[in-house]
């Protein structure tokens, strides 16, 4: 099963690199009678998603043998572990399935419908050591998902009805984006107002924007890392690309005034929520959450300033972060799987001397998390700030500045704690090949990538900025 | 025969028929049976099977047939068999304590109909003709009726038939703005709303297992 | 450039010779105002010349600091008493330096005295460093306003300028700024010269004493020096007093009969002051320790005022 | 040529940091290669830097790295280059003392990671004086940040070590804050980030704009630099680090604010509203006297060196805020003067400062401890060391003839002139606040005979101290290196100000030195008509002679007839440490006289046995109340505490809570946001 998984996502990982390519190559490329629809931005989110995806699949080899030696699979001998195994790794490529199909889907209703099923089959990955908590967890990710998927349908339903006297309603082609994005102008305004509050709602519930963040912390912190490292990485970029999606249309239809509105006030909320609780938090995964949160926040902001600055901004923090957090989820699993706790209070310190690699790659990770130069995540909040100040949002300006600061302190003085400081009588860890590998990896891409962007990639974010901003 | 053709006969029909789908709402707020509640959700699924079959039929929009059809199959039937006899196996009929009690509910679902309204005042268009255009504000105010439920319960299983109902609301929104979605897109909602049937029903059987019970609100470990 | 030097071992005559003299005279006059006979104007010339021919006792516990202060103590004394005029307005060093100088070098050597007193470890000395530290600190801003005051007047830090800006206006030193900063100097002055009611150059008692203190571990021809610097720094500070605010008799230059004339006019306003000094000295008691910053702060305030005056006035 | 010499230093500095990175598991190598790269990049920087103040010209770098949404590239002009010179050459004698510093910690820390982050913090110095825009500069100015916040908590196993970091990296992170949203207001108004487009732009904004900038940039730098009220990380930070670094830190890096200030002031803006000076005379003032106070209560010898430096940084805010003032009131010679005065003491605080931490660095590892009551009578052992000290502590102390002399005469003379620039009650600022220099002054002096004083002179105090050895050869060379830096600055004064034409021809189009320099570059004037002068030179050449004339033979003499005989001890039997003064003691009439700022706050706990005439053991503890944590910083913090965790209550856990939120919401934007 291992290595079944970890070819067919080096397989996917290759066809969304040639995808990327065509994209650059072609502008846009479509599928079966334009069933399947790529332009930069999805091809963009399908890169990440892809990589991400590689990178989780690696880590969990070790990660999942590591579980079962410990035994928190359940016993051996009733068959227990196997079949959780199974489950793991019959889950995870349907769910990145669905994410990548839900990328490349020209259809909205059929983008709603993958979206749907990530959820549906991320609740069970939740679910899976089968905890009291997870169980929990799962059962508010299930509820608030649903509730936020019914109004993501609401709104996609709205919307269709908005271009209804455009195209034939009977027409599967009445809500492809390539039609809509066409006559976007001419959509029916009320219901484009309507339309993009319930979108706004709905898919922001997936993105955890305050206030429907709430499932957030727990589904990261009970989910097993690989799959939390995904959630918070791929799944948020998702989320976001369908907001981004229905934000084109209705800025084209209503100017970007409305929806950017509703989207700093989301945002900068997003934000604001975070600051408090990763101040007193006492549990690392948790404190990782609210950091998305955070994330998720800042992006929509980047997105509701608009503006060639902001659109870049967006799409480079988008592929920053998805690089940044799931190295921080990852390095973060390291940990808790090595002290079996996630609890600051139990770690008192000393996870650099404990084990070397994972705390240096997570105290990297984290400063980039929380905007510290070298490493990228500066460079596309500066821009976000820039597009702010630009376009006279001060006041957003000093907000985003004030909230960054907040999460600064807290992440910076809990992890740090955590990773500083004498070890005390915790045993040094062992070398852990598949891990140490996924983590070495990204983290090296993540200092280069601070430093030189490839080429390729830049002008993949460029276009994809550009499909946002529509020139 | 002549009135059967006749679009006022039908929007007049589509019209109770969205009002009973409505008053159904109302009383699942209320209701305090599980297994009645259940029976409701599946005669108010009822109801808009056949709406949507009155507006194929007046439309002549023959694929919502197909979603009268499978709505037949999947809310009337399949969904409410799979719930009864979760119920029966986990033997949960006790009553069901709201966190606002009946009345007060009545009055805020009363509230929200209001709100639907509101919202959907502005899609009025008297000039189009077409029906069930009043049939919006019924969709809107199923959806926050039922959100509102949501919230006020604090049984596992009658939250997720609360959020069935939200989506009865979402499909009366589909059928009555829209006359239905593209096919596949139906197809794939239909397919989803049956697999969320079936998620939750799981996770509901394993909260009950782990639990011993299938209050949500006694679901209160992980804060912060 | 002869000029130069000739005018510079002119005033460093003047200096060491008349330093012991000004200490004498206020002795002695000390003594006749409280009624007793006194040593004799000359005692401190007998008194160093004698410590010069003794042997001494360096302290096992001292290290070279020890060795090094004395020296140090006298040659900035020495220096910062070359930078001032005393009997041609033109002050023989006055290139190296101005009243900013001098104030610094004499800081420059109550450090090293400072240093010196810690040395030994003795108690006494550390008590005396601490004590001299914490006044001169606190007598600086108050001197340094009325140093400002003076400055301003003139347009600048120069002693010559000063004094040469004096010159020409005998009735200048009746402005009220003018009388605020020279009664501030003078607070200062007693403090910085260790006088009563701050600090009394006769006792040895052990808990009162602060100048007497630091030096309590030097005997033979180091305490002599420090003695003679000491008594030069009082003459320079009163001649810096008298020189700023009244110049009369001050000289253009050094050479020629005015020169005496010069000196005449310095003996007298020295004889004037160091009779106020007296007064000063006998019609107070030492104060507590912790009473001087109050008196500090009286010079201070004077300081100020003598600013504002020059702003209002 | 410049940029050649320029590159070549921070590529070597580069390659040290990766190659001592590297041979991370080989201490002695990494040692090695760590110190060898940082002192051959800061010599090559120094080269390249004092040949771009001389040629007076603008070089333009671009650094190959970057990507192209952002431009990495470097411009030095003389102020750049003024600035690098004082780190290269602070950073020379540092890194040829860490050679012999570093050598006990082999084996038992990570000198890789050492040498890593030490040659990467003066990597990112240099391009911080040099970035040529605002993002370049922000990065580079956080990375420092960094690599000094790893350099503070290098040895994390002390929890202060630790918490001291954290707390810097928090407040310098908030600093850089305010420094990003005010280049931000700039570049949004030039269209740009390069700070060439910057050059005079904030005079253009409105008045509001001009403020609110200027105040951005003021506490955005001043937390950097240790401005009070924003300093209180800094008596924290430094004395924790290793010695070297704390050199490093108060010598150079909080430079940095400085620069910023510098570049802001007299290249960004134009002649400032008056306000703007006064308020950084008036903060500068405020920092210089709060340094020196709380310095005076320190026995610990690193804090009361990193108190000073917040002293020092007040001095040079003092010739900055004079330097506005001249220049919004139209005297741009007297800004010159000023500017000079502030720059100059500049670089003499980063000598001296560097001196004295190494000093400091030296005495502490002879006699691990920091607390300056458990040492004395080191001058006997280590005499290198306590000469080099007292140099320190003379130049610190403003005296005559050595750097800290001159500068605080030239801010001197700025205060002096500055009363006849304008007819306003503001004028009364500069003799106030000339007074209260002068008050600093001597204060420091004070304390600077306390700290050689209580460490260096009379009985050893411990056993630590009473076996202390002289430190190893490389050590001495840095501090000695830095001492012949001290002593040439104050003799050399003349020469050196022309230094500053370029710096002064640049941002206030005057070249001042000529007026400065006054017979046949004897003496420095304050280059008005007849203002005073001074010669070092010649004051030092006073003291040789009548040293040589007079002392030495005389001393000579003398000691044929000098005998060693105990130190008078009351009559009691022998004197021992115990009758010592200590620094309690000696800085006790200060505590009192200061008391309504100190709130001092003594124990004294006192055993008796036979009758309270006879205590068979006393304990005594006094401290004193840290005013700005106590009454604007920890209030703040628990407010912020409290809320947030009121706040938790948001996430309760119960579904049904977190439903609502959304529903609400929901309803919310339908009656509001959908209806046009």
């Amino acid at each position: 099963m291992e290595s079944a998984n970890l070819v067919g996502f080096g397989a996917v990982f290759l066809v969304a690199v040639a995808l990327a390519a065509r994209v650059l190559a072609a502008g846009t490329v479509s599928l079966a009678k334009g069933f399947f629809y790529t332009d930069a931005l999805s091809a963009l989110v399908v890169l990440l998603t892809a990589s991400v995806a590689l990178v989780c699949a690696t880590y969990s080899i070790g990660y999942l043998r590591d579980d079962q030696q410990s035994g928190a699979l359940g016993d051996d001998a009733s068959g227990e572990q196997i079949a959780q195994l199974r489950m793991y790794y019959t889950l995870t490529p349907l769910f990145v399935f669905s994410m990548l199909f839900m990328a490349v889907a020209n259809n909205l209703g059929v983008m709603w419908a993958a979206m749907e099923i990530t959820t549906l089959v991320s609740v069970f990955l939740v679910t899976f050591y089968g905890k009291v908590t997870s169980l929990e967890a799962a059962w508010k990710y299930a509820i608030i998902g649903g509730v936020g998927l019914s109004m993501a349908l609401f709104g996609t339903l709205v919307a269709y009805y908005a271009g209804r006297g455009l195209t034939g309603s009977a027409a599967l082609s009445g809500l492809n984006w390539s039609v809509l994005a066409q006559h976007a102008a001419q959509l029916d305004k009320t219901s484009m107002r309507l339309a993009f509050v319930l979108v706004l709602m709905g898919y922001g519930t997936k993105a955890g924007l305050a206030p429907m963040h709430t499932w957030k912390p727990d589904a990261y912190s009970e989910a097993p890392v690989p799959s939390a490292a995904i959630l918070s990485s791929a799944l948020l970029n998702c989320a976001l690309y369908c907001l981004i999606r229905f934000y084109i249309l209705t800025s084209r239809c209503l100017g970007a005034e409305y929806p950017g509105r509703l989207l700093l006030l989301f945002g900068l909320l997003s934000m604001g929520v975070s600051v408090p609780f990763v101040l007193v938090q006492k549990n690392f995964r948790r404190l990782l959450a609210y950091s998305t949160i955070d994330h998720a926040g800042i992006m929509a902001i980047a997105l509701g300033l608009g503006g060639a600055l902001g659109n870049l901004g967006l799409m480079l923090h988008m592929t920053f972060h998805t690089i940044a957090k799931s190295l921080l989820f990852l390095s973060a699993g390291n940990v808790s799987q090595h002290f079996r706790t996630d609890l600051f209070s139990k770690i008192k310190g000393g996870v650099m001397r404990a084990m070397p690699l994972t705390g240096i790659v997570l105290f990297m990770a984290m400063l980039a998390i929380i905007g510290m130069p070298p490493f990228s995540l500066f460079q596309s909040e500066f821009l976000i700030v820039r597009a702010a100040i630009d376009s006279g949002h001060i006041f957003t300006g000093v907000l985003f500045i004030l909230f960054g600061t907040g999460v600064f302190a807290g992440a910076l003085v809990h992890v740090g704690g955590m990773i500083l400081g004498p070890s005390g009588d915790t045993e040094m860890a062992g070398r852990r090949p598949w891990r140490d590998g996924s983590l070495l990896a990204l983290a090296s891409a993540l200092v280069v990538i601070g430093f030189w962007v490839p080429a390729p990639l830049l002008e993949l974010v460029r276009q994809a900025a550009r499909v946002v901003s529509g020139q | 025969m002549t009135h059967v053709l006749d679009l006022q006969f039908g929007d007049r029909i589509v019209t109770l028929m969205a009002a009973l789908v409505l008053v159904l709402q109302i009383a699942m707020v209320t209701q305090r049976w599980i297994v009645i509640h259940i029976r409701i959700f599946a005669a108010q699924s009822f109801f808009l099977a056949m709406i949507a079959a009155t507006i194929a039929w007046f439309n002549h929009a023959p694929h919502l047939y197909v979603a009268a059809a499978l709505t037949l199959a999947v809310k009337v039937v399949l969904v409410p068999l799979l719930f009864e006899r979760l119920v029966k196996r986990m033997e949960i009929h006790e009553e069901i304590e709201p966190i606002v009690n009946g009345p007060l509910s009545v009055v805020i679902a009363g509230g929200l109909t209001l709100v639907g309204y509101v919202v959907a005042e502005s899609f009025y268009r008297p000039d189009e003709p077409g029906l069930g255009h009043n049939a919006l504000a019924v969709a809107v105010s199923l959806f926050l009726i039922g959100f509102f439920t949501m919230i006020n319960r604090r049984k596992a299983l009658t939250q997720v038939l609360a959020l069935l109902s939200l989506e009865n609301g979402l499909f009366l929104a589909a059928i009555s703005l829209t006359y239905g979605m593209p096919m596949i897109v139906e197809l794939g909602i239909f397919f989803d709303v049956l697999v969320a049937a079936m998620v939750l029903g799981i996770l509901v059987y394993r909260i009950r297992e782990t639990f011993e019970s299938v209050d949500v609100s006694r679901l209160r470990r992980l804060r912060g | 450039m002869m000029e130069r030097l000739i005018e510079n071992a002119a005033q460093l005559f003047l200096l060491l010779a008349l330093a012991p003299l000004v200490t004498g005279v206020i002795r002695t006059l000390k003594a006749r105002l409280q009624t007793r006979r006194g040593p004799g104007i000359l005692q401190p010339y007998r008194d160093l010349g004698k410590l010069f021919g003794k042997g001494m006792v360096i302290p096992e516990t001292a290290s070279w600091i020890f060795a090094a202060t004395p020296w140090v103590v006298f040659f900035s004394t020495v220096l910062a008493g070359l930078m001032i005029p005393m009997v041609a307005a033109e002050a023989p060093l006055g290139l190296f330096g101005g009243v900013l100088a001098v104030i610094y070098l004499l800081g420059l050597s109550r450090f090293f005295l400072a240093l010196s007193g810690m040395d030994s470890g003795s108690s006494f000395g550390g008590l005396g460093s601490s004590r001299e530290m914490t006044i001169s600190a606190l007598a600086e801003p108050a001197m340094m306003l009325a140093i400002f005051t003076v400055a301003i007047g003139a347009g600048s830090t120069s002693l010559t300028e000063i004094a040469g800006a004096a010159i020409g206006q005998h009735w200048r030193f009746l402005a009220p700024a003018q009388m605020f900063a020279f009664a501030a100097l003078g607070l200062v002055l007693i403090a910085e010269t260790g006088r009563i009611p701050v600090d009394n150059p006769a006792t040895h008692l052990e808990l009162t004493m602060i100048h007497e203190a630091m030096i309590l571990e030097y005997s033979g021809p180091y305490l002599a020096l420090i003695e003679w610097a000491a008594s030069i720094k009082q003459l320079v500070l009163m001649t810096l007093l008298i020189n700023c605010f009244w110049p009369f008799g001050l000289q253009p230059t050094w050479f020629g009969f005015g020169a005496l004339q010069g000196i005449g006019w310095l003996l007298a306003k020295l004889l004037l002051l160091s009779c106020a000094i007296v007064l000063l000295e006998t019609v107070n008691a030492k104060m507590r320790l912790f009473r001087v910053p109050e008196l500090l702060a009286v010079a201070f305030t004077l300081g100020s005022l003598a600013l504002v005056s020059t702003f209002l006035f | 040529m410049i940029a050649e010499l320029f590159l070549s230093g921070i590529i070597v500095w580069l390659t040290g940091a990766m190659a001592s990175l590297v041979l991370w598991r080989q201490p002695a190598t990494a040692r090695r290669v760590g110190c060898g790269a940082a002192l051959a990049g800061s010599l090559l920087v120094l080269m390249g830097s004092a040949a771009a103040i001389f040629s007076g010209r603008c070089t333009e770098i671009n650094l190959p790295f970057g990507n192209p949404v952002f431009s990495w590239a470097i411009r030095m002009d003389p102020l750049s280059a003024f600035f690098n010179v004082t780190l290269a050459a602070l950073a020379a004698a540092v890194s040829l003392y860490s050679f012999g510093y570093l050598r006990p910690m082999e084996g038992r820390r990570n000198l890789g990671a050492f040498g890593f982050f030490f040659n990467l913090l003066l990597l990112s110095l240099a391009l911080v004086f040099s970035a040529s825009n605002a993002f370049f500069f922000l990065v580079v100015w956080e990375v420092m940040a960094l690599t000094a916040y790893c350099l503070i908590s290098f040895e994390h196993d002390e929890k202060e070590a630790r918490s001291a970091g954290v707390l810097f990296l928090i407040m310098s992170h908030a600093g850089t804050g305010l420094l990003l949203i005010a280049f931000l207001v700039l570049s949004s108004a030039s269209g740009s980030l390069e700070f060439s487009s910057f050059h005079l732009l904030a005079s253009r904004l409105s008045p509001l704009q001009q403020g609110s900038v200027f105040l951005l940039f003021l506490f955005g730098f001043g937390v950097k630099a240790g401005l009070v009220p924003v300093h209180i990380w800094l008596p924290k930070a430094h004395p924790v680090a290793p010695s070297n670094v704390s050199a490093l830190m108060s010598g150079i890096v909080i430079k940095a604010g400085i620069y910023g200030m510098a570049r802001v002031f007299f290249d960004f803006y134009g002649p400032p509203p008056l306000w703007m000076g006064t308020l950084v005379l008036g903060l500068g003032v405020a920092s210089a006297l709060l340094g020196v106070l709380y310095a005076l209560m320190e026995h610990d010898l690193k804090c009361l060196l990193a108190w000073h430096s917040i002293e020092n940084i007040g001095i040079i805010l003092m010739g900055f805020g004079a330097a506005m003032m001249f220049r919004s009131l139209g005297y741009a010679n007297l800004a010159a003067l000023a500017l000079i005065a502030a720059l100059y003491h500049t670089f003499n605080h980063a000598m001296f400062k560097g001196l004295l931490f190494l000093g400091a660095g030296s005495v502490v590892q002879a006699t691990h401890t920091r607390n300056m009551e458990r040492m004395g009578g080191l001058v006997r052992h280590m005499p290198v060391t306590a000469l080099c000290f007292l140099v320190g502590a003379v130049a610190i102390s403003g005296l005559p003839p050595l750097n800290g002399f001159v500068s605080e005469w030239l801010t001197y003379q700025a205060l002096l002139a500055g009363f006849g620039t304008t007819h306003s009650l503001t004028r009364l600022m500069f003799p106030i606040a000339g007074s209260l220099l002068a008050l600093t002054a001597a204060l420091a002096a004070a304390c600077f005979v306390k700290a050689f004083a209580i460490p260096f002179l009379a009985l050893p105090r411990s056993e630590e101290a009473a076996d202390a050895q002289e430190v190893s050869f490389p050590m001495r060379a840095g501090m000695v290196v830095l001492v012949l830096g001290c002593v040439a600055l104050g003799l050399g004064a003349t020469w050196f100000v022309r230094v500053f034409d370029p710096i002064t021809q640049q941002a206030l189009g005057v070249r001042a030195s000529s007026a400065l320099v006054m017979a046949r570059g004897w003496a420095l004037s304050p280059g008005a008509t007849h203002g005073g002068t001074i010669s070092t030179a010649g004051i030092a050449l006073f003291f040789l002679l009548a040293g040589a004339a007079f002392a030495l033979p005389l001393a000579m003499r003398w000691r044929r007839r000098s005998v060693s005989g105990p130190a008078w001890d009351c009559g009691l039997p022998g004197l021992t440490a115990d009758n010592e003064y200590t620094a309690t003691a000696f800085s006790k009439p200060l505590r009192m006289i200061f008391s309504a700022l100190y709130r001092p706050r003594r124990e004294i706990q006192a055993e008796y046995e036979v009758s309270p005439y006879y205590p068979s053991a006393i304990r005594f503890e006094s401290e004193i109340e840290p005013t700005f944590e106590k009454h604007l910083y920890d209030p703040v913090r628990q407010w912020i505490m409290a809320v947030a965790n009121r706040m938790k209550g948001i996430q309760a856990g119960s579904i049904n809570l977190y439903l609502a939120y959304i529903f609400i919401t929901l309803i919310l934007l339908l009656l509001f946001g959908v209806r046009a």
